[in-house]
């Protein structure tokens, strides 16, 4: 382990954010408080957490609706919290939400409601970084499900053929809604369709916050120079595919199995390990909940769009020099 | 007469033609054990079992095509969208595939397919899961096109669009999913090409059809207050189009709003409007009105709303169009 | 004025753009050595070089999407479809993706992408490689539509569509390709929008774009003989529409006959006529006349004549509608 | 070798047919005399003749846009040459072309004017013989190029997890119009990207008629009971991407070298080897000849598609019981 304490407790706070992050949405979502369907990574933190740690200070990340672990500890907490509840402070004025939430301040790429169509947009930015002799990658995250899109293949393919500097990131948790990994293909390891594009392709642990930073970093070191790869991570989806979906579909045993191995208990235990006290893990316990308390309360006092600025043509046009466009 | 939901009448369609067809089957994503995403097949997997019913992987191209070559092949497709949106990546299958095959083999082969797709607003979904799809479909040759307002004609329609050999897109709308209306027991089918009066009227024909049938009969009582008589017609499908009744319809009243969720630049109310200009001309007392979305794409949210044509929008429309 | 083939009026629009903002670039099959499968690309590079002209895999839907990435990076996208009817595999790219980017994201990206395609019949090429497939594509916020009828134009537009900051579709018709046409050696452009009265008349509009200008002008020709006088209008922009244009001349003549290659039923007439239905009704004189092809997958080879609309069709129909 | 020299003699009647029939379209092509584009498979006689001999009596092919060698053997050499020249005694009554040919009778799915959407298309055709419980399969042809489209991806997916019969039987000539294969991918064997779908995928010489039978005869027995693999059969595309096509864009030299490989010359002098004369070959020539310039003969006499054939909407319509259709 080549990580102090500190450091290790800098992961695991972030961990714990993205999982009250959640249980926050999940809390108003019981509530009935929120507008929205709702696609939560609980289970899924230590997988996010690590590639958001190892994108380097240029490089762009394009997330999936699944996200918001990773978001939670990317993104100005308010601001997209604001985002969340749909106001107008929010990162894209509220016309996003978290199904297509961007930002060019936080190289933020769109995630993007048609799966798959993302990965050829990621590749195309990863070109334009390396047009413009930028020393930057683009990490592209998706899905296990999303991987049998035809979209996913000619992207890739197209990146690899450019060498662009670009990871795919595969986050296999397992399912696609209702349908398990071993009933979307045949293959047991997503990362071999690398093989199919002559790029490398790895898989890992996705469960493992330091595997998943060290493993990114390397192939963002790769990318930059030009070498595409696939990483993907085994995780597991806690929840149902949506907060609503009752998940009868999945086999209430395995599910159980899945979730006994726990990220945040896993590093946890490594910290103890090291000295860590529960006063410490306390104390970042309340820290988290604090600022995420604050970001649901900013939000909640935050405006929602008026008409005028849901009705701004400006926003859909960006020229209009004459002729009717309506 | 029992209730039953819409999507219970989809999916009751989908059973009866399945015990009726054994070359009937349903594919899509998350159609078996879950039951599609608004249940508009529940129950189905554990009835037919999986040779009948099963999961797609998250492919819409491939799967609406493997479709098309199983249609070729005999079999009677019904392929679900699981949000009419996702089409988008299906469109070659659904429009430029499907319901060219016949024409392009000299009538050898046919596409006897049905694609399912729940549109439309209502949730806040923003722009990419709320779209009604039906204008982007209007100018192929050989698809037909079934939009239902009620669970009676939804069930009707969908019978009669497994039973016919042509490829039809078949679409659900979302927030209708879960409303309930009468629908027999018995056995019932309802040809495509019938539009039907939901309201009988003299002062000015309204055309709807989905959710907006429901705005437009509110519009309706709204402007019986104020002494207005409008019929309206639910044509129920695009193609084929009931002309006839829409002529009758303008013949009456000599006025015409039609509406429609999607946006109004390109939708159908443009090949409605232009059916009547050309063919009812002589009976037109005044410029025929379009109602529909703000030329945006949808926001997230409760913001949806101000881009969406309503009650309100029609009444208005239609005072304006009386003055 | 010297004369350029319209391929050549494309091409220099292509190079003159990308000569001036190096954030040009142009992707598709085939567009690099081989210049376009039309020549529309002819010598751009060997001039610019395999950075700012290189070919695609056949990957319509990934190396547009790329563009739409390329865009958002800052990046100005030409991307050849090397024919028109491609696009399906490209639906989403084109219009779902590139033109709600920027609403989507709060006005903070946009996607000044071009998509050129060339589209239309006239080489007997059958179903799948002989499509208008602008009508698709009306009904989505966002996007730009644009279909030029001569060199002059196509090289004004394409231009302009270069410089615009939306996602812009650029439909080139084959048939003109070889055409030739004044083209001044001097820069200029054309704005999006504004449309063109090719023929000045009193009796009828004869609305046409592309391919059926031509056959339009014909057809005045013939009536003129009769004298009957046509006024033909090219919108030259379907998205933005010059609806003043066309009221202006609706006002004069009174009344409409609407002319497209692509099938009659959902075609861009539609649009069109309902724009006058709405907005000009008090001047029409008569009803509305649309003229597409018929509702066929066009065959192969020489009978696809027999499905397209031409200068007979409408002369018959302007005379029917003075009649 | 397993064959006697008449079986042989057989095949290369074969190429033969293959090869003089597109020379025989060449020369209509050079005359001006035809309509349409002409996408010829000079050289790539040996694998589409292959795949031909390959099929057992129940099984279907998908053929490609450049397969008229393999369809001048398979077809009924009368009605493909009326098809050809459009004519309403053709296959498809003239309306299809080679650009989409099909026929039930001769169990030939229809090429299809997407490249790769066909692909899935055959994989739901392979699906239904398997569930009628046919003892049959599915050959689906495509080109180098065409396997970068999102839907071969898909459509091989399914195939996979469905246990579909089928052989996807990929013809490598090394080019998409002017791009060569080594720019569509970085791959070197696009066999492999049965490893992606977790099938069995094989490289094989593709300019040899015997080589390439008899694997496709072993994929087709294994596909006939639900596993699917896919072939790639190497070969050279001789002539421009179309019959006009000048070609600038391919290097002479590659060009002039990949043709010294002729798979007619081949198979030539191994019937040499097995005492075959000058003599036997030339009637082969003579006989083949014949039997072309008839077919074209019968297909120039043929009659054009009328007005009414053309406009027939019960073609375009198998169901039209009231309302407008148009
Ligand atoms: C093109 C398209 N098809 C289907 C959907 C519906 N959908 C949303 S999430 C999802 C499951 C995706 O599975 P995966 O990629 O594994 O991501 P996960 O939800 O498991 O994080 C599906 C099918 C969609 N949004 N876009
Ligand atoms: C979807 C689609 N994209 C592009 C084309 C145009 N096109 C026709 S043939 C061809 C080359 C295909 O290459 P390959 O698959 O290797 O087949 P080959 O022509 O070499 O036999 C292309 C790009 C098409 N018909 N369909
Ligand atoms: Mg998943
Ligand atoms: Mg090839």
């Amino acid at each position: 382990m080549n990580y102090s304490k500190n450091e290790l407790l800098g992961f695991y706070e972030q961990l714990v954010q993205g999982r009250r992050y959640e249980e926050k949405i999940l809390g108003y979502v019981n509530e009935g408080k929120l507008q929205g369907f709702f696609h939560l990574g609980i289970g899924q933190e230590a997988a996010q957490v690590g590639v958001v740690n190892a994108l380097g200070h240029n490089d762009y990340l394009v997330p999936t609706h699944r996200f918001h672990p990773g978001l939670a500890n990317k993104l100005d907490l308010k601001t997209l919290t604001a985002e969340l509840l749909g106001r107008s402070n929010g990162y894209n004025k509220g016309k996003a939400f978290t199904f297509h939430i961007s930002s060019k301040k936080e190289r933020l790429l769109p995630v993007n409601g048609m799966l798959g169509a993302g990965i050829p947009e990621a590749v195309g930015y990863a070109w334009a970084l390396k047009m413009d002799e930028k020393d930057a990658a683009v990490v592209c995250v998706l899905g296990d499900g999303t991987t049998s899109e035809g979209n996913v293949h000619e992207g890739m393919n197209i990146a690899a053929i450019l060498d662009a500097p670009i990871v795919f990131f595969i986050e296999n948790n397992g399912w696609a809604i209702s349908n398990p990994v071993s009933e979307q293909t045949k293959i047991e390891d997503l990362s071999t369709r690398a093989i199919a594009y002559g790029m490398p392709g790895v898989t890992i642990d996705g469960n493992d916050v330091i595997t998943v930073k060290e493993t990114l970093e390397k192939a963002l070191a790769e990318a930059r120079k030009g070498r595409p790869s696939i990483v993907e991570a085994k995780t597991y989806r806690w929840r149902g595919h949506f907060e609503g979906d009752p998940g009868f579909y999945r086999d209430p045993q395995e599910h159980e199995e899945a979730m006994k191995d726990d990220c945040i208990k896993r590093l946890e235990k490594i910290l103890y390990g090291q000295g860590a006290t529960d006063k410490e893990l306390a104390e970042i316990e309340v820290r988290v909940q604090q600022r995420i308390d604050e970001a649901f309360a900013y939000a909640e006092k935050s405006p929602l769009p008026t008409v005028e600025e849901t009705l701004d043509y400006d926003q859909v046009y960006a020229t209009n020099l004459g002729g009717d466009l309506l | 007469m029992r209730e039953i939901a819409f999507s219970q009448a989809i999916m009751e369609a989908q059973m009866e033609e399945m015990q009726r067809d054994s070359n009937v089957f349903l594919i899509g994503e998350d159609v078996a054990k879950m039951g599609s995403a608004f249940g508009q097949s529940a129950g189905l997997y554990e009835k037919f079992g999986s040779k009948r019913v099963f999961n797609m992987p998250v492919a819409e191209s491939g799967y609406v095509n493997f479709g098309v070559g199983a249609a070729m092949a005999g079999k009677r497709p019904i392929v679900e969208m699981q949000f009419a949106d996702f089409i988008v990546l299906a469109f070659d299958a659904v429009g430029n595939q499907g319901p060219k095959q016949r024409y392009m083999s000299g009538g050898e082969l046919s596409v006897p397919m049905t694609v399912r797709a729940p549109q439309g607003a209502g949730f806040g979904a923003a722009a990419q899961h709320s779209q009604c799809v039906e204008a982007w479909f209007m100018n192929f040759p050989g698809l037909k096109i079934v939009m239902p307002s009620t669970p009676y004609d939804g069930k009707g329609l969908l019978k009669t669009a497994i039973r016919d050999n042509d490829t039809v897109l078949f679409l659900e709308h979302k927030a209708l999913l879960s409303i309930k209306g009468e629908v027999p027991e018995e056995e019932y089918t309802i040809p495509l090409g019938e539009g039907k009066i939901v309201r009988d009227g003299t002062d000015v024909t309204i055309i709807a059809l989905q959710a907006q049938v429901y705005q437009a009969l509110e519009a309706a009582e709204e402007l019986a207050k104020e002494g207005i008589s409008a019929e309206i017609i639910d044509p129920r499908t695009l193609i084929p189009l009931d002309k006839k009744l829409i002529g009758e319809s303008v013949k009456k009243t000599g006025r015409v709003v039609i509406v429609h969720e999607a946006p109004k630049r390109g939708g159908f109310g443009s090949e409605i409007s232009a059916v009547i200009a050309e063919n009812f001309f002589d009976s037109l007392r005044a410029p025929i009105i379009r109602i529909g979305a703000a030329n945006i794409p949808l926001p997230f949210g409760m913001p949806e709303q101000y881009c969406l044509p309503n009650k309100n929008s029609i009444v208005q429309s239609v005072k304006e169009l009386l003055k």
